[in-house]
């Protein structure tokens, strides 16, 4: 295999020395490291074509990875062979603002599709998922995962209007209406659509390489107001009451850890302080005209103004501009994509998160009771949640930041992520970017019948099974 | 905040991790404005320490000889105090809005009026 | 398999009589008739399961029915068979008021689940297709069907949160988070998500039996608007730009013999009058507060106002409730879902489209040959059209009644429609809820990889072919 | 509608196939109104026809004995007439609105008003 992607790619493209080999057996996580075979690096689809169809042949298995940000080890080899690093592949192949989608490869990063979209001051948008600037959009929309606009659009997933994925035995194929000769890919119906054999299976049915997905329309005024309350009723009841109303773009809701974290404290008391706020509530207004945003506001305080006369308490909307004048740290949250070093480089190197999605009538509860579980094991309770399509669903996700290299403080992440799991499966919550030991505790609840169409469906398509063997049961 | 101001004056939070919100909202904005020092030296020749509360959350700010140390709490020590709800107290300090908040009550003061005002271009966000 | 049937389901259910056959074996469209063999009526899902088990160890074509009003002969049956009639389950089993879905069999009508929410006094609702009260919600979902919300929230497939289906070896499965223990269906998210091999399949794959799908929040306040334009562009740009304000709950454009056929006119000559609007915009707003609906209205009236100052022609808006007390023909658009009569009580009892999915770019000359194209033919250019999932794309529709008994008619008729699915295949248009004769055009368009997929998905799932054989070249 | 008044006065469209939106829209109205058939005889005791115009729409309604027949454009024959946009043309027939659009001169009235005002309940929607 190597010899061959020697010949492919050129040596320099090819690596299997110790350091690269070190650098992408592991990541954030405190996932179990797994060591590749080799590393190489690809700049085009015809390239991947021919290191599937090798690796089809020989089968080697293949690891796609990009950026390896969206954690969860998802990228790390659970049985070796090839990580095939598509970070080369940056190029945003088209905008089209007519019809309002980009097409774009694997490495284009939030920062990228960002500036692009800027330079050609296209009047469109996106949204950005809280991860730092050089995150890949391809890996997030492909994982399930959210962005500041899955609140009116849905998880990015549901953003996909096209697919171009290279199949295991090295054919390539499109999906949505791109599958029609001629047609733009507008989306993904009529058809029989078969993307969702590609979508949240990392990588375990083909390599995508290509994505042609919606952009959305930008407004002239915007507004980012941050609303502090006093625990998780109030804030929940408060989100979904603000999405039955449908004004809002986005509505966040983060517990009081991750406000200290980002004014630079490592690592908060578990416990907050006597009358601060426990959580904030961020809520991002769009307007065409500044009538429109006077509405807005005032529908945004009459939910708050019935909530507090049932007695639940809320500081009074704070403009993020107004708290950026105060504390500049407040600015990782004034502008999207944001830089979030006080999550990553905070000494210790080990981020990891328990991410959900579930339904919003269930997000109080299971707050308080991770929450609780959070604090037993000794860790700040840092929730970042949002709700999703509308309401429909939304994300609940428990982060903590710990060090890697301290072997009790991993085994004490472990033991909480474990608990965290079984408790939001237990509510009914589903893991998203789910770690290969979290996938074993969701396999036992999944409809047999599902579990098995599944395995099937991937001994269709990869019956080498070189597709990133080994993660969700696969 | 230059690197000068930094080896200044130092703006200091005791026990971090268990610091309230606006006890770190006030240090970053300290640390910001004391890049000015004469700020500083001004609101100490006050001689006493100032306690501020937003909502129920207090801290003490206490002025002493290298910088300021931000203490969780009512130290027991203040010579003057300012109080309001979050937004209110975001006033005086974003945009210098005191005087109107005072007046209608949302803005509580205590102590002397003048160490206030002494302290004022301080944690006035500019 | 009729002894099977008997036993199972009861006499009074199994059908051979030449009347039924004859029934089932057209629909309102031009498609050649095909005869079942028999026609069985369930009542539950454990009776579709048992039918499922047996047609498969027979080999007996199974083609799943409910109103047989999504025409383009989708329920005739190809190849023979047993047509399974699922019109009587008709429940609507859940509404989940909290996280904002239904849980609902094939054989719930619009008109059922309307009354059912009514009556739940529940402040949430669902969109409604162009298409009588008696359509099932099922069924359109299924196809990728469109409805009067689907600007806002996507084709209404996309609202589908989960499935119950019946696989070909009759064993059950369910998609999306409903696949997991314990949880809700809230969305198709995060998992693998099979539900794509069965919607949009035509039956070809699996029989549904149940549906979670997404309701919306109601708002106090509603206005349907009319404005009368002159031309396709005047139209279409007001609706592409009116969709980049996202203030608009839904925007129908329909050309002049819409409005004509409404008004009782049953043939209107193909060519407009002297100086008569040639489309109508319509235009549903929702608001919370009043001030909200007035800067709705106001923005409305500015994107109008930018077109008229470039030289397009519209009439002021009128409101649906003003056009209502002038003519009471009117009230078919007053209120969904609402009696088509005018389509479908005509006396020659055709009725037919070539309904696709397109980007709203070429919507402007798309419209213009298509109605060139139509008055070749000499029928009246009916055009419905909507943008869809924000504008990402709409939906083009070109509809003609015709008398079934006048064969030089139906041959008129389907010489029309095969002229207008080339144009509008050429221009990337992709047809929705596809007749055969259609399937054939679009497959050879389809990329081959696809194709291929599609077949051997197909093969997977039904190896000894019994779903709807025949249907999209399966 | 009752029974009754289909019996007695007639809305009947000249060429239904031809006529223009406009005309339609008035046939479900007279339909409507004329259950009421003193609005009919009333009017046509002006003993003329009445030119409408919506935009560039015309039509002309012919009072005759039986009842009211709806002509496509101008038939020349009209001794009193009423034209404005579409918006003002519905707000007379919906709203009664008449007076004011009249004196703004967006409702524009040719011939006899008299004529008119007769015609007037029979167009009006109630």
């Amino acid at each position: 295999m190597k010899k061959f992607l020697v010949d492919l790619l050129g040596a320099e493209n090819v690596r299997d020395d110790p350091e690269t080999l070190s650098k992408y057996s592991e990541d954030y996580t405190e996932h179990e490291p797994g060591k590749p075979d080799l590393v190489a690096f690809v700049e085009n689809a015809g390239q991947v074509q021919k290191v599937v169809a090798k690796a089809n042949e020989l089968k080697v298995p293949l690891v796609p990875a990009v950026y390896r940000t969206n954690i969860g080890g998802l990228c790390i080899p659970a049985e070796g062979g090839v990580v095939l690093d598509m970070t080369r592949m940056d190029r945003v192949l088209e905008v089209n603002a007519d019809d309002m989608y980009a097409v774009i490869e694997p490495g284009v990063t939030q920062q990228i599709i960002k500036d692009h979209l800027a330079k050609l001051k296209v009047p469109l948008t996106l949204g950005y998922s809280l991860a730092p600037p050089w995150t890949s959009v391809f890996a997030n929309a492909l994982l399930g995962g959210l962005t500041n606009r899955s609140l009116k659009y849905g998880d990015q997933s549901a953003w996909i209007s096209g697919l171009e994925v290279v199949l295991p035995d090295g054919s390539m194929v499109r999906t949505g209406s791109w599958a029609m000769k001629g047609a733009l890919p507008f989306g993904l119906v009529p058809f029989p659509d078969l993307s969702g054999l590609f979508v949240a299976w990392q990588g375990t049915t083909g390599i995508a390489t290509k994505m042609a997905f919606q952009l959305w329309p930008g407004h002239p005024l915007n507004k980012r107001l941050f609303i502090l309350t006093y625990g998780p009723r109030a804030t929940y009841e408060a989100m979904r009451r603000l999405c039955r109303t449908e004004t809002c773009d986005d509505i966040g809701g983060l517990s009081w850890p991750a406000g200290k974290m980002m004014m630079g404290v490592k690592r908060p008391h578990p416990v907050p302080q006597e009358g601060e706020p426990t959580f904030f509530l961020y809520v991002d207004l769009t307007a065409e005209i500044p009538e429109e945003m006077a509405v807005k506001e005032k529908i945004l305080q009459s939910v708050l103004d019935g909530l507090a006369g049932e007695g639940e308490r809320f500081e009074e909307p704070l403009d993020i501009m107004t708290l950026l004048k105060v504390n500049p740290a407040m600015g990782k949250f004034a502008e999207f994509p944001t830089d979030l070093d006080f999550l990553t480089d905070h000494g210790g190197g080990g981020l990891t998160w328990i991410g959900t999605y579930g339904p919003l009538s269930r997000f109080v509860e299971t707050a308080e009771t991770g929450t609780a579980i959070m604090v037993k094991h000794g860790f700040p309770p840092m929730i970042v949640s949002r709700p999703m399509r509308g309401g429909h669903f939304g994300v609940l996700r428990f982060i903590s930041i710990f060090d890697k290299k301290d072997a009790a403080e991993v085994a004490k992440i472990r033991a909480l992520n474990a608990e965290l799991l079984l408790m939001l499966s237990d509510r009914g919550f589903v893991m998203y970017k789910t770690p290969i030991w979290a996938w074993k505790e969701l396999s036992a609840r999944l409809d047999p019948v599902m579990r098995d169409l599944v395995r099937r469906v991937k001994g269709l398509l990869d019956p080498n099974r070189i597709m990133n063997p080994g993660r969700m049961g696969l | 905040m230059t690197q000068k101001a930094i080896e200044r004056v130092r703006v200091v939070v005791d026990q971090p991790e268990s610091m309230n919100l606006l006890g770190l909202l006030m240090k970053g904005l300290l640390a910001k404005n004391l890049s000015d020092d004469d700020l500083f030296y001004r609101a100490r020749a006050a001689k006493t320490d100032v306690l501020v509360q937003a909502g129920e959350m207090k801290v003490t700010l206490r002025l002493g000889e290298g910088g300021i140390t931000i203490l969780r709490g009512d130290a027991g020590s203040a010579g003057a105090s300012v109080a309001g709800d979050m937004k209110t107290l975001l006033g005086v300090v974003a945009e210098g809005k005191m005087v109107a908040p005072f007046l209608s009550g949302r803005l509580k003061i205590g102590g002397n009026p003048l160490v206030l005002l002494r302290m004022l271009p301080m944690i006035r966000a500019r």
